[in-house]
C-alpha cells in the first residue's frame, strides 16, 4: 500500500471515468450514470483507505517529513542557462490534518451529489464528463502541496462549473455562471500574481545542495528559504507582503465567500441544479477558508499576525449579515445559500483565533457545513422536484404529507442551527471558545454569538412556514420520499448525528495539525519579531 | 451498594428515555402500540431512580459521587463527559422521575386518539433524557447541551399540534427566547472555560475557592455568574423573559404540567442551585431583584386572566420567581426545598386542569365553567388541595417551603436591612392565595356558567385521576417533616439538602455569608448551621414572624376570594372598574408583547429586510444604480446588458463595454479616417517620448 | 541666401512627403490617392539621395532609391488592379464610400 | 574593382530554405500553365501538393540549420544583409507550420476552392509571401527588410482580395493597400532619415555608429517611431492596429488565419531584431538588455502594450462576427506578447518565443474551426453558432478548448504562455503591468466565453445542421488539440526550444 | 546665389507648386498631368544631387510607366463622357491639423539635426558605382525585387482580369 499512489488514484481516477463516460454512447444513461456513482464511490472506499492508513500523530502543515501518502517527483525541469534559474516544478501531493477532512467530505459528498444527479436527464453524457472533472479539480486542490499544481486544479474547477450552472442550470443560469466564472477568475487572478511573486522570493536547496527558485509551498513557509531581493521575502525590507497577503486573501475570500464579495453564491446556488448547488455548498466554499489555512497561514505569519482582527471582523460580518439576509429571503434556496455565508463566517472567526480550539472548531465546522448544507440543499431538491416551486410562502403544513421529508429536514434544520448532539455544535462551540479565548477577537466572538440566535430565527420561521400549519390543497398529492433519496440523505444524517455524538472522530483526526499550526504561528510571531518585521 | 453501581444506574436512567425515543420514533408509524415500551422503559427509570435516592440518602448521604470519561481532546485541553451525584441531583431526578412518570400515565388517556399518539410519547421520552442529563451532568458545557436539548423536546412538545398557527408560534417564541438566555449562558460558559480551562464544577469551583478569578476581578466573577444566571433567566421564565411561558400553554396539557411547570422551567432554580457556591454577594442581589420582579409581576397579571391554563402558567412564573429570589437572599435550602414541593403540587394542578379540559372537551375558559364540583368530585378534591398547599396553609407541603423562604427573605431584610424582598414576600403570597381560590370557586364552586357545557362534562377515567391523586398526596406535610409547622425538625432540609461550602472569595460574599469561627462548631440550639451563626440565628428568630405573617396574608387572600367570587359581596366587574388602568396592564400582561414585538422582532425583521435589500440593491452593484441609469441614458446598453451581468459584475461589465465602445468608434471603416489617426497618435507619441 | 545646403533638400523632401500624405488622407478618388503615395516614396528617395551625397556615403543612397523606384512602379501596379477590382464591384472609387466594413 | 563570387556560393548555402520556396513557386507558376479554366479542382489541388511539399522541404532546411549562426552576403570586412541564427529559424519554422495548416485549410476551404480558376495565383502569392516573411525575419539590412516587407505587403493585399466578386473581399483589399501603402512610405521616410544619421542601412553598422550618444535623439527618436511605423502596422499594435479588424473581417478566411499567425510573427521577429540589434547597448550576464538611452524603452512599450491588448479586449466585447472577433483578440495578444519585450531580458524573449508558438497553435485550430463551420453554414455569425454545441460536438468541443486556451486558463497552453510573460514581468519587478495584463485577461474571459454560451447555453429554436468531419480534419484538428492539452500540463520541451531559440547573431 | 541655386530654386518650384496641384485640383486628370511636373522636378533635383542615373530611372519608369497607369486608371474608373471626372476632398480640416502639425515637427527636427555632412565631391558617372554595389552587396536584394516583380505581375493580373 505505501507505494500505491493512492491520492494521485483518488484524483484522477475520475478523469478515467470521464474519458470512458466520453466513449460511450449518449444513448446509454442509464451506464453513464450508474458509471459516475460507481467511480465516485470508489473515491469513497479510497478515502476510507486511506483514512483508514492514516497516521494521527504526525502533524504536516510545514514539516515536510510529517506530510503522509507522499507523492513527489519533478514535473517540470527546465535547465536554464546562466543567466536564467533554472525552472523546477514538483508534481507534489501530500495530506495532512487539514487535507484529510476536506478529502474525506469530497469524497463523501460528491458521491451522495453523483447519486442524487441521477434526476439529470438533459445531454446526460455531457453532464457527467463535467462532473467528473469537476470532481479530480476539487479532490486535486487539497491534496496538491505545489502551489502551480494547486492553481492548475483551481482554475481546472472553474470551466465544469461554468457549464455544469450553464446548461443544467434554472431560468437565469446564464448569468449566474457566467458571474460565478467571473468573480472566481477575479479572485484566481490575484492569487497567480502572488504566486508569482513568491516564486521569485524563495530559493529551494536540493538534494545536491543547488538552490532553485520554488513552487513548494513547505519551502515557501520557510524564511530561511527566502532571499534578500525578493519582492516578497520578510527579509526584503522594501517587501510587497502585505499587499501580497491582500491579494491572495482577496483570491480565497471570493471563494468563502466574505462579505462583501458573496454576491455570486445565491445566484449561483438559485440557478445550479440541486447536485451542483451541494457540491458548491458542500465543498468549493471550503476550498477559501482551506486555502487561507493552507496558503495565507503558513507562508505570510507576519501578516496574518497583523490583520487577524479583520479576519475575525469580516467573519463577524458574515455570520451577522448571513443570518439577516437569510432571514429576508422568500426563496428557499437563497435562504440556504445565505446561511451559508453565515456559517462561513464562522469558519473564519474560528481560523482568527489562532489557537487550537478555535482552529479545530473552525476545521470542523468546515466539514460539518460541507455535510449539512449539502443536506439541506438536497432536501430543497426534494421539494423542487415534486412542488417546482421553491417559494416558502407557498408552502405549509407538508409535515403531514411528508412526514419523512419533515424528519431529515427537522434533523437538517437542527443541525444548522447548532445544536447539541448534532455536529455543528461542536464546531460552532470550538469556534467561540477559541475566539473568546484569544483576546484581541474577544468583543468580536461575543457579538456574534447573536449568529446563533439569529439562526435559529429564520430556520425555525422557515421550518414553520413550510412544514407547520395546516397543509395547503395543491400539495396535498406530493408523495413522500423515494429510495434514491433515502439513500441520499440518511448517509448525511448519520454523519451529523455521530459527529454530533463522537466528535472526537473528527478531531482527532486534526489534532496534531492544528497543534501544529498554531504553534507554527506562534513561533512564527517571535521568529518575525527578531527579524524586526513588527 | 457501591458507588460504581450507583453510577451505572444513573446512567440506565438517563439513557433509557432515550431508548424509548428512538424506538417510539422510528417505529411509531409501524407499531401503533409501541409507546407502550416508551413507558415501559420509563417505569423501569423511575424505579432505579427511586432505588438511586434510597442508595444514595442510605449510604452516600455526605459524599458526592462523580465518575467521568474523556470525550474530546483538542490541542492541550480536554472535556470529559461526567456523572455527578449529590443528593440535590438524586432528588431532582426523583421529582424529575415521578412526575415524568405521572404525566406519562396522565398522557396515556388525556392524548387517546391523537394522529400523533407515538410521536408524543417520543418526545416526551426525548425530554426525560434531556431533563436527567441536566440533572446528572458534573460539567456545565454538557448541562448546556442538554440545556438546549430540553429546549428542543420543549420545543417539539409545545408545537406538537402544529396545524394551530397558535402553536408553531409558540413553540418558535418559547425556543428563541429560551436561546436570548442561552447566548448569556453560552458567554458565561465561556468565561469560565478561558480563565479555569476546563468545564468541570468541581474544579471550576476549586480553583475559585483558591482565589483564581476571571481576569483576577471580582467584578467578573459577579460578571460570570451572572452570565450564567441568564441561562436561568431563560428557562426559568424569570422577568425580563417570562414571556414565553404562557404561550407555552398551546402545548397539550400533561405537557404543561410536565414541562412548564414541574421540571424544566424548575431547571432555571436547578443550575443557580449548582452555581451558588460561586455567585457573589452583589449576583446574588440582582438575582434576588430579579426574582422578586418575576415573583410579583406574574402574580399580578394571574388575577385577572380567564385562561385556566394561563393562570396556572402565571402562578408558576410567580413561583419560580419566589425560589429565584429566596436563592436570591440565602434562603438556599428552602429554594430547592420550595423546588420539590412546588412541583409536585403544580404539576397536580395542571394535570386537575387538564381533567377539566378533558372533562369540558377542550374548553379552557373559566368563565364558562362553575359548579364542576359535583361532576368531578377527585378532580376538584386533588385540585383544592393542591391549591390549598401552594397558597401555603399548614398541614400541606407549600406551607413549610414557602415559609422557610418567607423567613429567609425576612432575616435577609434583618441582616442587610433591604425589607423589599420580605414585603414582596408576603405580598405575592397572598396575591397567590387569592388568584389561586378566584381559580377554584369560578370552577368548581356555584352554578354553573355554560349549561349544555356542563351538560357533557364528566370525571376523568382512572388512568388520569389517579395521578392527581398521587400527586396530591405528596403536596401534605408528611413526607417531608413531623412537624406540620416547622420544616426544620425535618429530614429534608436538615439531612439531605444543605447548604454548600461558598467558594467567592470572602470580601465577595453577603456579609452573613462569610465564615466566623462558630460556624464551625455543629449546631446552635438544635439546627444546623448554614454559612454563618449570625445568619442561622437570624433565620430562626425570624421563623415566627414570618409563619404567623404568612398564614395571615393567605388567609387574607383566599378570604378575599371567597367574598369576592364565592358569595359575591363585592363585584368582581365594578372592581375591575374602579381599578380600570391598574386591571388593564394586569388584564394585558403589563403589555410586554406589545413592546418586545414592538422593538426587538419588529427591529431584528426590518433590519433583517433592510439588509437583505443592501444585499440585492448595493453589495450586488455598488454602481449598479449608476449603471442602470445611463441604461435608460444610452442607447446600447440595452443590447449590452444581455451580453454581461448585472451588480458589481454588471458595472464592470458596463465600464468595460463603455471603453470598448469608445475604442469602436475609431473604427469608422473609413480607411483615410485610420490613417489621419495614425498620424494624431505619431504626433503624440513623439512628444510624450522626446521628452523621456 | 545661404548657400543651398542639405536642409534645403530635406525641406523639400518633408513639404513633398507633408503633401503626399495630405493628398493621401483627404482625395476621395482611389487613384488620387495612388498618387499621395507616389509623392511621399519621392520624398523619401530625395532624402535618400541627397543623404547620400552630403555625407558623402557612396552610391548607397542612390541604389535604394532605384530600389524604390521599381517597388513604386511595383506596387502601384497591384493598387490600381485593386481599384479597378472596386471599381467593378462598388462600381464607385471613393475611398471614403468604401465603409462596409466597420464596427 | 572586380567581382569575388566566393562569398556569394557560401551564401547560397545559408539560405537553402529561401531557395527550395522560390523554386517551389516557380514550380507552382508553371505548373499553373499547364491547367485550363475548366480543370477540375481535384487536379488543380496539385498546385497546393506543391506548395505543401515546399514548406516541408524549406522546414527540413530550416532545422538542418537550426544550430548555425552567420551572417549571409556579406562582402568582405561588411556585415551582410542577412544573419543566420536560431532565432530566426524559429520564426521561420513557425511561419513554415502555419503556412503548411493554411495550404491545407485553403483546400478545405470553400471561400477558396471557389475561385478555382485563379488557384495558381492564391499559391503563388501565398509562397511569395512566405519567401517575404522568411526573408524579412532573418535580413539584418534596411534595404532587405524594407524589400521584404514590400514582397510580403504587396502578396498579401492581393490575397486579401482573392475572392474578389465578394463586397468584403475587394473592400478590404484596398483598404490593405492603401493603409499599408502609406505605412511603408512612412517607414521608408524613417529609414532614409536613419540613413542620413549613420551614413548605413545595415543594423549592425547603425548599432556601432550610434553608439556615442552624439547622434541627435529626437532625430533618432522621429526614425524610430516612423519605422515602428512600419512594424506596427505589420504586427497590428495600437495605435496602428486599425486596418485590422476590417481586413481581417473582409479576407477570405484561411488568408486571415495566415494573417493573424504569420505574418505578425513576421513582423515581431523584426520588430524584435531591430530593437535588438540596432538600439543595443550590451546584454549583461543574467540575460538583462541594457539599450541606448535615447527614449525610455520600457515606458514606451508598456503604453503601447497596454493600449494594444486592452483596446483589443474591450473592442472584442461588442463584436458579433466571429472574424472580427477573432481579429481584436489577435491584436490583443499581439498587446501580450509586447509586454514580453517591455521587460527587455532574454527571459521576456523566451516568454515571448513561447507565447507565439502557442499562440499560433491554438489561433490557428480556432481558425480552422471557424472555417469548417463556416463551409457548412455559410456565416461567421456568432448568432448562426448556436447550438451548434449539441449538433456536432467535435467541432464544439475543440472550438471550447481552442477559447479557453486563448483566455489562457490551465490545463491549456494559453496558461503557460500567460504565465511566462508575467513570470518575466514579475521577474523585474513589473506588478503593476502584470495586474493590468490580469485584468484584460478577466475582460477577455468575456468575449471568449459569449462564444461557448452560443454554441452550449443558448437553444436555438432552430437547431443548426450537424457538420461531419473528415477523418482529414479530424487528424489536423487533433494535431493542433494535442499540443494545445500537452504544453498546459508538460511545456519542458517547449520552453527548452524556446530558450535554445533566443541567440541572435551579435548578442 | 548662382546658377546652381537657382537650378534649385526652380526645380524645387516645380516639383512643390505641382505636388500642390496634385492634391488640391479637384480634376483628376489634371492632377495626374501636374504629377508628371512633380516627378520632372523631382528628377532634377536628383540630377543636382548627383544622381544622373536614379534621374534617368526615375523620368522612364515614373513618367513613362507608373503615370501611364495611373492615367489608365483614371480612365478606367471614370466616364469621361460625363463630367464626372472630378473628385472632392474629405475631411480636410483635420487632415490638414494632423500632417500640418507632422510636417512641422518633421521640418523642425530635420533642419536643427546636425547631419555629419562633407564638401560634396561632384561624382563621375554614378553607373559603374551602382553596377558594382548592384552586383556585390545588394545581389540579394535585387533577386529579390526580381522576385518581387513576378509576384506583382501575377497578383495584378489575377486582380485585374475578368
Amino acid at each position: 500500500m505505501e507505494h500505491f499512489p493512492i491520492l494521485s488514484f483518488i484524483t484522477f481516477f475520475p478523469i478515467v471515468g470521464m474519458i470512458i463516460v466520453l466513449f460511450l454512447p449518449k444513448t446509454r444513461t442509464t451506464l453513464i450514470k450508474g458509471l459516475t456513482v460507481f467511480v465516485t464511490g470508489i473515491q469513497v472506499v479510497a478515502a476510507a483507505v486511506i483514512l483508514s492508513l492514516y497516521d494521527y500523530t504526525l502533524g504536516g502543515i510545514n514539516d515536510p517529513s510529517t506530510f503522509q501518502f507522499i507523492e513527489k517527483f519533478r514535473w517540470i525541469e527546465i535547465e536554464g542557462f546562466a543567466w536564467l534559474g533554472t525552472i523546477k516544478i514538483d508534481y507534489f501531493l501530500g495530506i495532512d490534518g487539514l487535507s484529510v477532512p476536506m478529502l474525506l467530505l469530497t469524497a463523501i459528498v460528491t458521491f451522495i451529489a453523483a447519486i442524487s444527479s441521477w434526476s439529470i436527464d438533459k445531454s446526460v453524457k455531457g453532464y457527467f464528463a463535467m462532473f467528473l472533472l469537476l470532481d479530480t479539480g476539487m479532490m486535486g486542490v487539497f491534496v496538491a502541496l505545489d502551489f502551480f499544481l494547486f492553481y492548475v486544479f483551481w482554475e481546472l474547477m472553474l470551466l465544469p462549473m461554468y457549464f455544469l450552472i450553464g446548461i443544467w442550470g434554472g431560468p437565469r443560469r446564464e448569468y449566474a455562471a457566467i458571474k460565478f466564472f467571473l468573480y472566481t477568475l477575479l479572485g484566481s487572478i490575484f492569487i497567480l500574481l502572488v504566486m508569482i511573486g513568491l516564486y521569485f522570493s524563495a530559493q529551494e536547496t536540493l538534494a545536491d545542495g543547488t538552490k532553485v527558485f520554488t513552487f513548494n509551498i513547505l519551502a515557501l513557509m520557510d524564511t530561511a528559504n527566502y532571499s534578500e531581493i525578493g519582492i516578497l521575502s520578510p527579509l526584503n525590507p522594501a517587501n510587497l507582503r502585505f499587499i501580497a497577503y491582500l491579494a491572495l486573501f482577496i483570491g480565497f475570500a471570493i471563494k468563502i465567500p466574505m462579505f462583501p464579495f458573496h454576491t455570486w453564491l445565491p445566484d449561483a446556488h438559485v440557478e445550479a441544479p440541486t447536485a451542483i448547488s451541494v457540491i458548491l455548498a458542500g465543498i468549493l466554499l471550503k476550498m477559501g477558508t482551506y486555502g487561507i489555512l493552507r496558503f495565507s497561514y503558513p507562508i505570510f505569519p507576519d501578516i496574518t499576525h497583523q490583520l487577524i482582527w479583520y479576519i475575525a471582523l469580516f467573519g463577524m460580518i458574515n455570520i451577522i449579515y448571513g443570518a439577516l439576509c437569510a432571514m429576508a429571503q422568500k426563496d428557499f434556496k437563497k435562504l440556504i445559500a445565505y446561511s451559508s455565508v453565515s456559517h462561513m463566517g464562522f469558519v473564519m472567526l474560528g481560523m482568527a483565533s489562532l489557537n487550537s480550539i478555535g482552529i479545530a472548531g473552525a476545521i470542523l465546522q468546515m466539514f460539518n457545513h460541507g455535510t449539512i448544507t449539502a443536506m439541506l440543499f438536497l432536501l430543497v431538491g426534494v421539494i423542487y422536484d415534486r412542488a417546482h416551486i421553491r417559494d416558502l410562502d407557498a408552502f405549509g403544513g407538508l409535515a403531514n404529507q411528508m412526514p419523512v421529508f419533515t424528519g431529515f429536514t427537522t434533523v437538517a434544520f437542527f443541525a444548522a442551527i447548532g445544536l447539541p448532539g448534532l455536529s455543528a455544535f461542536i464546531s460552532e462551540a470550538f469556534v467561540f471558545v477559541g475566539a473568546f479565548g484569544y483576546e484581541p477577537i474577544r468583543a468580536l466572538a461575543i457579538i456574534s454569538t447573536l449568529g446563533i440566535l439569529l439562526g435559529a430565527g429564520y430556520m425555525l420561521w422557515t421550518l414553520q412556514r413550510v412544514f407547520l400549519g395546516s397543509l395547503k390543497e395543491k400539495w396535498n398529492t406530493l408523495p413522500d420520499l423515494t429510495f434514491r433519496e433515502y439513500a441520499m440523505l440518511i448517509p448525511l444524517t448519520l454523519i451529523i448525528i455521530f459527529l454530533g455524538v463522537y466528535p472526537s472522530a473528527m478531531l482527532d483526526l486534526m489534532n496534531s495539525s492544528v497543534n501544529q499550526i498554531v504553534r507554527f504561528m506562534d513561533d512564527a510571531k517571535i521568529l518575525y519579531g527578531s527579524l524586526g518585521i513588527f | 451498594m457501591t458507588e460504581q453501581l450507583l453510577i451505572k444506574f444513573s446512567i440506565l436512567i438517563l439513557f433509557l428515555p432515550l431508548i424509548g425515543f428512538i424506538v417510539a420514533l422510528l417505529f411509531g408509524k409501524r407499531f401503533s402500540r409501541i409507546y407502550l415500551f416508551e413507558n415501559i422503559v420509563l417505569f423501569i427509570s423511575f424505579v432505579l431512580s427511586v432505588i438511586l435516592v434510597y442508595a444514595k440518602l442510605a449510604y452516600f448521604i455526605d459524599s458526592t459521587i462523580t465518575s467521568e470519561i474523556q470525550w474530546i481532546t483538542v490541542g492541550s485541553t480536554t472535556i470529559e463527559l461526567g456523572i455527578e451525584l449529590d443528593n440535590i441531583a438524586v432528588l431532582m431526578i426523583l421529582v424529575v422521575m415521578i412526575i415524568s412518570l405521572l404525566v406519562h400515565l396522565f398522557s396515556i388517556a388525556y392524548m387517546k386518539g391523537d394522529s400523533r399518539y407515538n410521536r408524543y410519547f417520543a418526545y416526551l421520552g426525548l425530554f426525560t433524557f434531556s431533563m436527567s442529563g441536566i440533572v446528572l451532568t458534573h460539567n456545565i458545557l454538557m448541562m448546556y447541551i442538554f440545556w438546549e436539548l430540553v429546549g428542543i423536546s420543549s420545543y417539539l412538545l409545545i408545537g406538537f399540534w402544529y396545524e394551530k398557527k397558535s402553536a408553531s408560534d409558540a413553540a418558535k417564541k418559547a425556543f428563541i427566547v429560551n436561546r436570548i438566555g442561552d447566548i448569556g449562558m453560552l458567554a458565561g460558559v465561556l468565561m469560565l472555560f478561558i480563565t479555569y480551562d476546563t468545564f468541570t464544577f468541581d474544579k471550576i469551583f476549586d480553583q475559585i475557592s483558591q482565589g483564581i478569578l476571571p481576569f483576577n476581578s471580582e467584578f467578573w466573577l459577579t460578571v460570570t455568574g451572572l452570565l450564567i444566571f441568564c441561562g436561568a433567566i431563560g428557562k426559568s421564565a424569570q422577568f425580563p423573559l417570562h414571556v414565553w411561558l404562557p404561550d407555552a400553554m398551546e402545548g397539550p396539557t400533561p405537557v404543561s404540567a410536565l414541562i412548564h411547570a414541574a421540571t424544566m422551567v424548575a431547571a432555571g432554580v436547578y443550575l443557580v442551585v449548582k452555581v451558588f457556591t460561586m455567585l457573589t454577594g452583589d449576583a446574588l442581589f440582582i438575582i434576588a431583584i430579579i426574582g422578586m420582579l418575576s415573583a410579583l409581576i406574574p402574580a399580578t397579571i394571574a388575577l385577572t386572566q380567564n385562561d385556566i391554563k394561563r393562570v396556572l402558567a402565571y402562578s408558576t412564573v410567580s413561583q419560580l420567581g419566589y425560589m429565584i429570589m429566596a436563592l436570591g437572599v440565602g434562603a438556599f435550602t428552602f429554594a430547592f426545598f420550595h423546588l420539590i414541593t412546588h412541583a409536585f403540587f403544580k404539576a397536580c394542578l395542571f394535570l386537575g386542569s387538564g381533567s377539566v379540559i378533558h372533562g369540558m372537551h377542550h374548553e379552557q375558559d373559566i368563565r364558562n365553567m362553575g359548579g364542576l364540583r359535583k361532576k368531578m368530585p377527585l378532580t376538584y378534591a386533588t385540585f383544592l388541595i393542591s391549591s390549598i398547599a401552594i397558597s401555603g396553609v399548614p398541614l400541606t407541603s407549600g406551607f413549610l417551603s414557602k415559609d422557610g423562604i418567607l423567613a429567609g427573605t425576612f432575616a435577609f431584610g434583618s441582616l442587610t436591612g433591604h425589607w423589599l424582598f420580605a414585603i414582596v414576600g408576603f405580598l405575592v403570597a397572598m396575591l397567590t392565595a387569592f388568584y389561586m381560590f378566584r381559580l377554584v370557586i369560578l370552577t368548581f364552586h356555584g352554578e354553573p356558567r355554560n349549561k349544555d357545557k356542563y351538560d357533557h362534562a364528566h370525571e376523568s377515567p382512572f388512568i388520569m385521576v389517579m395521578p392527581l391523586v398521587v400527586l396530591a398526596g405528596l403536596s401534605f406535610f408528611f413526607w417531608y417533616t413531623p412537624n406540620p409547622l416547622d420544616a426544620s425538625k425535618g429530614w429534608v432540609v436538615t439531612e439531605w439538602i444543605k447548604p454548600p461550602q461558598i467558594s467567592v472569595p470572602e470580601n465577595a460574599r453577603y456579609d452573613f455569608m462569610k465564615t466566623d469561627i462558630l460556624a464551625q462548631d455543629g449546631k446552635i440550639d438544635g439546627y444546623p448551621v448554614s454559612y454563618s451563626q449570625k445568619y442561622t440565628k437570624a433565620v430562626h428568630q425570624a421563623h415566627y414572624p414570618a409563619m404567623l405573617l404568612s398564614l395571615l396574608v393567605a388567609g387574607l387572600g383566599i378570604l378575599m376570594a371567597f367574598v369576592i367570587y364565592q358569595w359575591k359581596k363585592l363585584d368582581a366587574d365594578k372592581l375591575a372598574l374602579k381599578m380600570k388602568p391598574l386591571y388593564n396592564i394586569s388584564y394585558n400582561k403589563w403589555y410586554f408583547d406589545e413592546i418586545y414585538d414592538a422593538t426587538f422582532v419588529a427591529g431584528t425583521t426590518g433590519l433583517s429586510k433592510l439588509l437583505a435589500k443592501f444585499d440585492l440593491k448595493v453589495i450586488d452593484g455598488i454602481v449598479d444604480g449608476s449603471a442602470t441609469v445611463t441604461r435608460g441614458t444610452s442607447t446600447f446598453s440595452g443590447r449590452f446588458d444581455n451580453i454581461v451581468v448585472d451588480g458589481l459584475v454588471n458595472f464592470m461589465a458596463y465600464l468595460s463595454g463603455f471603453i470598448g465602445l469608445i475604442f469602436r468608434r475609431f473604427q469608422t471603416g473609413k480607411v483615410q479616417t485610420y490613417i489621419v489617426m495614425v498620424i494624431f497618435s505619431l504626433v503624440i507619441l513623439l512628444f510624450i517620448f522626446k521628452s523621456l | 541666401m545661404t548657400e543651398i545646403g542639405l536642409n534645403h533638400f530635406l525641406i523639400v523632401s518633408t513639404v513633398l512627403f507633408s503633401l503626399g500624405i495630405f493628398g493621401i488622407v483627404t482625395r476621395k478618388n482611389a487613384v488620387m490617392v495612388l498618387m499621395g503615395i507616389e509623392l511621399v516614396l519621392n520624398a523619401a528617395n530625395i532624402n535618400f539621395i541627397a543623404f547620400a551625397k552630403y555625407g558623402g556615403f557612396g552610391y548607397q543612397g542612390q541604389l535604394v532609391a532605384l530600389f524604390v523606384i521599381v517597388l513604386a512602379a511595383a506596387e502601384a501596379a497591384i493598387a490600381l488592379a485593386i481599384v479597378l477590382n472596386i471599381y467593378k464591384t462598388f462600381s464607385t472609387v471613393d475611398v471614403d464610400q468604401i465603409d462596409t466594413l466597420k464596427d | 574593382m572586380d567581382l569575388n563570387l566566393s562569398y556569394l556560393f557560401e551564401s547560397l548555402y545559408l539560405i537553402k530554405p529561401e531557395i527550395v520556396i522560390s523554386i517551389a513557386l516557380v514550380l507552382v507558376v508553371t505548373v499553373d500553365l499547364f491547367f485550363s479554366k475548366d480543370t477540375p479542382i481535384k487536379k488543380k489541388n496539385l498546385l497546393a501538393y506543391i506548395s505543401l511539399a515546399g514548406t516541408v522541404a524549406a522546414a527540413y532546411f530550416v532545422i538542418e540549420q537550426f544550430g548555425i549562426t552567420a551572417f549571409a552576403f556579406a562582402v568582405s570586412g561588411s556585415k551582410g544583409m542577412m544573419v543566420v541564427d536560431a532565432f530566426g529559424a524559429f520564426f521561420k519554422l513557425l511561419i513554415l507550420l502555419s503556412t503548411f495548416l493554411v495550404i491545407y485549410f485553403s483546400i478545405r476551404s470553400r471561400e477558396i476552392t471557389e475561385g478555382s480558376d485563379r488557384l495558381g495565383e492564391y499559391y503563388t502569392l501565398l509562397l511569395g509571401m512566405v519567401l517575404g516573411m522568411m526573408f524579412l525575419v532573418s535580413s539584418s539590412d534596411l534595404i532587405l527588410i524594407y524589400v521584404s516587407l514590400e514582397l510580403v505587403s504587396l502578396s498579401s493585399y492581393v490575397l486579401a482580395g482573392f475572392t474578389k466578386h465578394s463586397l468584403r473581399n475587394s473592400e478590404a483589399s484596398l483598404k490593405y493597400v492603401i493603409y499599408g501603402g502609406v505605412s511603408s512610405g512612412i517607414m521608408l521616410f524613417g529609414i532614409s532619415i536613419l540613413y542620413g544619421l549613420t551614413g548605413s542601412t545595415n543594423l549592425y553598422e547603425i548599432n556601432s555608429l550610434i553608439q556615442p550618444a552624439s547622434i541627435n535623439n529626437l532625430a533618432l527618436l522621429l526614425s524610430g517611431l516612423m519605422i515602428f511605423t512600419g512594424i506596427g502596422f505589420k504586427i497590428s499594435a495600437a495605435p496602428f492596429h486599425f486596418w485590422t479588424p476590417d481586413v481581417y473581417e473582409g479576407s477570405p478566411l484561411p488568408f486571415t488565419a495566415f494573417l493573424s499567425v504569420a505574418s505578425k510573427a513576421a513582423g515581431f521577429a523584426l520588430l524584435i531584431r531591430f530593437i535588438k540589434i540596432t538600439f543595443i547597448q550590451s546584454v549583461d550576464t543574467i540575460g538583462n538588455w541594457h539599450l541606448l538611452t535615447l527614449i525610455d524603452w520600457q515606458t514606451f512599450l508598456i503604453v503601447l502594450s497596454i493600449l494594444t491588448m486592452t483596446l483589443g479586449n474591450f473592442a472584442a466585447l461588442w463584436q458579433s462576427n466571429m472574424k472580427r472577433l477573432l481579429a481584436y483578440s489577435s491584436i490583443a495578444h499581439a498587446g501580450y506578447i509586447l509586454l514580453g519585450l517591455v521587460v527587455m531580458t532574454n527571459q521576456g524573449l523566451i516568454a515571448m518565443l513561447i507565447y507565439f508558438a502557442i499562440y499560433a497553435l491554438m489561433n490557428l485550430g480556432a481558425f480552422f474551426v471557424v472555417i469548417l463551420i463556416e463551409n457548412r453554414i455559410q456565416s461567421e455569425e456568432l448568432d448562426d453558432y448556436k447550438g451548434l454545441g449539441y449538433t456536432s460536438p467535435v467541432l464544439a468541443a475543440s472550438l471550447a478548448i481552442f477559447m479557453i486556451s486563448l483566455i489562457g486558463l490551465p490545463p491549456t497552453a494559453g496558461f503557460i504562455a500567460k504565465l511566462y510573460i508575467f513570470i518575466a514581468l514579475i521577474d523585474v519587478d513589473m506588478v503593476m503591468a502584470a495586474f493590468i495584463a490580469l485584468l484584460n485577461t478577466v475582460v477577455s474571459l468575456y468575449y471568449y466565453i459569449k462564444v461557448l454560451k452560443n454554441i452550449y447555453l443558448v437553444r436555438p429554436e432552430t437547431e443548426p445542421p450537424a457538420i461531419a468531419v473528415t477523418p482529414f480534419n479530424l487528424v489536423i484538428l487533433v494535431v493542433l488539440l494535442i499540443p494545445v492539452l500537452l504544453f498546459g500540463v508538460y511545456f519542458t520541451p517547449l520552453v527548452n526550444f524556446a530558450t535554445n531559440s533566443i541567440t541572435l547573431l551579435g548578442f | 546665389m548662382n546658377v546652381y541655386d537657382l537650378i534649385f530654386y526652380l526645380f524645387a518650384a516645380i516639383t512643390l507648386l505641382s505636388a500642390f496641384f496634385v492634391v488640391s485640383t479637384r480634376n483628376i486628370v489634371h492632377a495626374a498631368f501636374y504629377l508628371i511636373f512633380t516627378f520632372f522636378g523631382v528628377a532634377g533635383i536628383y540630377v543636382l544631387l548627383g544622381a544622373d542615373f536614379v534621374a534617368i530611372v526615375q523620368i522612364i519608369v515614373y513618367i513613362g510607366g507608373i503615370l501611364i497607369l495611373l492615367l489608365f486608371g483614371v480612365m478606367l474608373t471614370n466616364k469621361i463622357t460625363s463630367v464626372q471626372i472630378k473628385s472632392g476632398a474629405f475631411q480636410t480640416i483635420p487632415a490638414a491639423i494632423g500632417v500640418g502639425l507632422f510636417a512641422g515637427i518633421l521640418g523642425a527636427v530635420l533642419i536643427r539635426t546636425s547631419w555629419k555632412t562633407i564638401e560634396p565631391i561632384i561624382p563621375e558617372s554614378t553607373t559603374t558605382g551602382l553596377g558594382y554595389l548592384l552586383m556585390n552587396e545588394y545581389v540579394i536584394v535585387f533577386e529579390l525585387l526580381g522576385i518581387l516583380l513576378l509576384i506583382a505581375l501575377i497578383g495584378a493580373a489575377s486582380m485585374a482580369r475578368k
